[in-house]
């Protein structure tokens, strides 16, 4: 039905728009061990939203390409974390590191959601985010504990990542009325710090103490960064209404 | 001496050298420049492709190409180890390649102007690379050989993909239609001058043919390459930009009209449309990275010395 | 003694101090705090409309974007030299702004979804702001009140074309005009609290009344402003998100809704849609450009000693 | 005449072109003075771009605003030079080094163009521009002289920035079937050279001694760069087709 499409939507859209930032990285990496690195994670992340997307499709009788460059800012479900700005990579990390120690606490709950398209997409995705996790976390150590540069860098991205975290946690109206469906954000949120506690702790670093921002992606209210990004991104599909490719 | 006899006889019998063994320095020389222009090529021919990663038109397309480009850098990878036996160290090969000092194909100077040189720079680009290296699998020198079959597993999934694209775009509206002819004629000629200079305008091909490393000539390379293009672009109801190819029936070969020489030496030389983009893009990569690279090294030297004390 | 005599004097015939005047101490920091808060907002206020310069819909509209984004470093720059009158250098104002001790006016923690919000902010905000700065004209303090001159003009002029851009899309196309309609939704309660708290809750206006710098209260200039955007809605033919504003005839003031005065705090507290960002952008621009300032200071010192030596 | 118009669509691309790419420095420039100087300069070039849009749109009946927006890459007439990334404050400012006084040239030999309407334009922008050549060659002057690094970004803008240089200088059959009319590009040369030896000579600096790019942007032929340039441009106004702002 239209509420478990509509949170699909938002599990693709967290992905889809992640890894259209990482394909920016692909060329750009700081060695060509991280090019395949970060254009894998992009890669799963593509295959997790086309899963969603298609899933979420089904009720509107749309395909994954009419959701992902059809849809207008307003229509987006999307996080504000996923939106951010590259930066350098030392931020790129600190975003990932967030998205993915997320995204395995969701989609190892989600096993257990009733309805077996989300959990069948779970049981793919959630292996595939824990190798996200390892690389993320493994880059976090090095980074806080490589140079004096790179951890200051590192204490720097963190920071400017944090105010974004809160919103993956925050439960609405839709995901409550989706009862054994949906996995409630807010279950996520003690896991998810713990495990990330032990990842900052082994860094020698501590959690930011910054404020949070109030997010709103979920309700389709957007960073500034989401605007310029779907304009490139949907520039040459919309460009031929119609086509396939 | 015994290293040249022993060296001569595994070349006569068309057998491999292996890393330890003795190898002229000619030979070495040769390989190590090959291989690491090879692998400097995977790496900037990165660029022109992920140009339209974050433009795909539809999401199957974009993970596609982010694959690809992938691949890329995976055969960067192959090939450096492979030149790195051969006793150059990666990382002086890329600074040679950020220096402006060491080559990589010219091909990747040329700007993708539109979705379809997705599609030509697979089925063209990647079909000439074929041509090239599929006899390079065989090449006297193991490690380079062993890479080369790996690569070119690849590459021959790339040029499908490529073919694929054209191939949709060539039955899509009369606008996807025309990118994928205007693709086409753009990479034709400089694919074609990717087989390198005519034959009698090719120094070194002579000796490294003698040294198992070249099988066939540039020139026989490229008819061949032609033709089978020539077989292909039927099938997707569209035209290479040359009226000149026909199958010689006396000579058994292929033929094609005449190349502008004048302009690859242009793009040689280094004034091609993006020659300057492409080598700032990588320095700047480079150099951006550095910080990254001394702090997985200062990591890595403390877990060590951790280890050892423990 | 005689500074403070003087002082009072000056305040009770309603002149003007100027930098070299003996001032109390608390004007002088509540002056600074004042003028540099409002400097730091014309500067981060920048950001929420340079947000669109690049993607404004047409040539005319972007030329004026950019001009009113330069008027507001313009702004800056004068308020921090009014502020530097003081005794406080620009140097440290900046740096307190970026370190996050210093506030700017909370109104640009909020983001600009689509075009329509240079609309709302330009009718909304800059109007809310001359409601606010118009009467500083006559602050106690001259320079300040001079800058406010300079400042208010342009203002009056931003609000203008603000309502102009509102006005086009009222009358576009059915999506122009929600695009419009959800913009003065958003920034409606939020230019509102621009005016600050109510009255029974803002503990230093009395003072800064007494000082002859603010003029009136904080809810009379926020009545005196809903009843200006109260008729001038009509004008677009759209509607203020708020169905309680009326002209009491009894007081002679006119009324609105309820704020919400918690969201107002969570904002000011640094929770905002965009705290984080705003700042970060600023840090990152005075942090990318140190080598540039370093530059130009190392080249004047350069020059100065050249000058001296001829 | 449409050929006229061809012209004048180059001129205003270029100035289209770069003033896009400097409006992204308001509110990021080094100092404040900067984002109003970039932003005057910006404006100045805006101003033109209007100025000759206008003036090609009468051969075909176009707006401003249609050239501006609805043209596809390919129909854009502008150089190479004026497409390439910001990149740092030192490459901003070599870029704008080149093609103001390329400008400065440009317009003051079109102040005896017999067509009115360009030399018209070129006598406003000339005086413009002539202060975009101070501004320029003054912070060519600082970095170079400034600091160690900054003298080392100088020069390595320069040089990223001069393969760029040739194809301003281009004739073709256009600007050549336009006697009169036109400004020949390859006439300027001269003097933008000496101009420039003189601003490096003062600054400590060589020319740089790099290879040129074929340029193409006459032609329709452009950088990578421009594709998404435009997709961010032109995204809000192809979104309300036929709307005015």
């Amino acid at each position: 039905p239209a509420d478990t499409a509509e949170y699909a939507l938002r599990l693709g859209d967290d992905s889809l728009i992640l890894a259209q930032r990482l394909g920016w990285w692909i060329s750009r990496a700081p060695e060509l061990e991280e090019d395949i690195a970060l254009s894998n994670i992009a890669l799963d992340l593509i295959g997790h939203a086309r899963s969603f997307l298609t899933y979420a499709g089904t009720a509107w009788d749309k395909s994954e390409d009419d959701l992902a460059y059809w849809r207008g800012e307003g229509d987006y479900r999307s996080a504000h974390i996923v939106e951010q700005e590259n930066g350098d990579f030392a931020r790129t990390i600190a975003r990932q590191l967030v998205v993915s120690f997320y995204q395995f606490e969701l989609y190892t709950a989600m096993l257990a959601s009733k309805d077996e398209t989300l959990a069948a997409i779970a049981a793919k995705a959630v292996k595939e985010v824990d190798y996200h996790r390892d690389h993320s976390a493994q880059w976090v150590l090095r980074l806080s504990l490589g140079t004096e540069e790179s951890r200051t860098r590192m204490i720097r991205a963190l920071e400017l990542v944090w105010p974004y975290v809160g919103e993956l946690f925050q439960d609405d109206d839709l995901v409550r009325s989706l009862d054994g469906t949906a996995v409630l954000p807010s279950t996520l949120r003690a896991a998810f710090d713990e495990k990330i506690a032990a990842v900052l702790a082994e860094a020698e670093l501590q959690v930011p103490d910054v404020q949070s921002a109030p997010g709103g992606g979920r309700q389709g209210l957007h960073s500034e960064y989401l605007g310029p990004l779907l304009a490139e991104m949907q520039v040459l599909a919309r460009e031929h209404p119609g086509a396939s490719w | 001496q015994a290293g040249q006899a022993a060296f001569d006889a595994i070349i006569a019998e068309d057998s491999r050298i292996e890393p330890r063994d003795w190898m002229p320095e000619g030979y070495r020389k040769t390989l190590v420049r090959q291989i690491s222009q090879h692998a400097h090529s995977e790496i900037v021919g990165m660029q022109p492709e992920a140009n339209w990663i974050t433009r795909a038109p539809s999401l199957k397309r974009k993970a596609i190409l982010m694959a690809k480009v992938q691949d890329e850098a995976g055969h960067g990878l192959y090939l450096y180890s492979a030149a790195e036996t051969l006793g150059t160290p990666r990382e002086k090969m890329t600074e040679d390649l950020i220096a402006g000092k060491a080559r990589y194909s010219s091909i990747f100077n040329y700007p993708t102007r539109s979705w379809a040189d997705m599609g030509a720079i697979g089925w063209l680009v990647d079909g000439a690379a074929i041509c090239n290296q599929v006899p390079l699998c065989r090449a006297s020198y193991g490690p380079y050989g062993r890479a080369m079959v790996r690569v070119c597993k690849e590459e021959s999934f790339h040029q499908r993909q490529g073919f694929e694209i054209l191939l949709e775009l060539a039955n899509g509206t009369e606008a996807q239609k025309q990118m994928a002819q205007d693709a086409i004629n753009r990479w034709y000629a400089p694919s074609l001058m990717m087989f390198g200079p005519p034959d009698d305008n090719s120094p070194n091909s002579q000796q490294s043919m003698k040294w198992n490393i070249k099988r066939f000539s540039n020139d026989e390379l490229r008819q061949r390459f032609v033709g089978m293009i020539f077989e292909q672009v039927k099938v997707l109801g569209l035209t290479l930009p040359d009226d000149q190819i026909r199958f010689n029936e006396e000579t058994g070969k292929w033929e094609h009209g005449p190349l502008d020489w004048d302009e690859f030496k242009e793009v040689l030389a280094g004034r091609g449309p993006c020659n300057a983009q492409r080598l700032a893009r990588r320095r700047e990569a480079h150099e951006n990275g550095a910080w990254v690279r001394e702090a997985a090294a200062a990591y890595a030297a403390k877990q060590a010395r951790k280890t050892e004390v423990a």
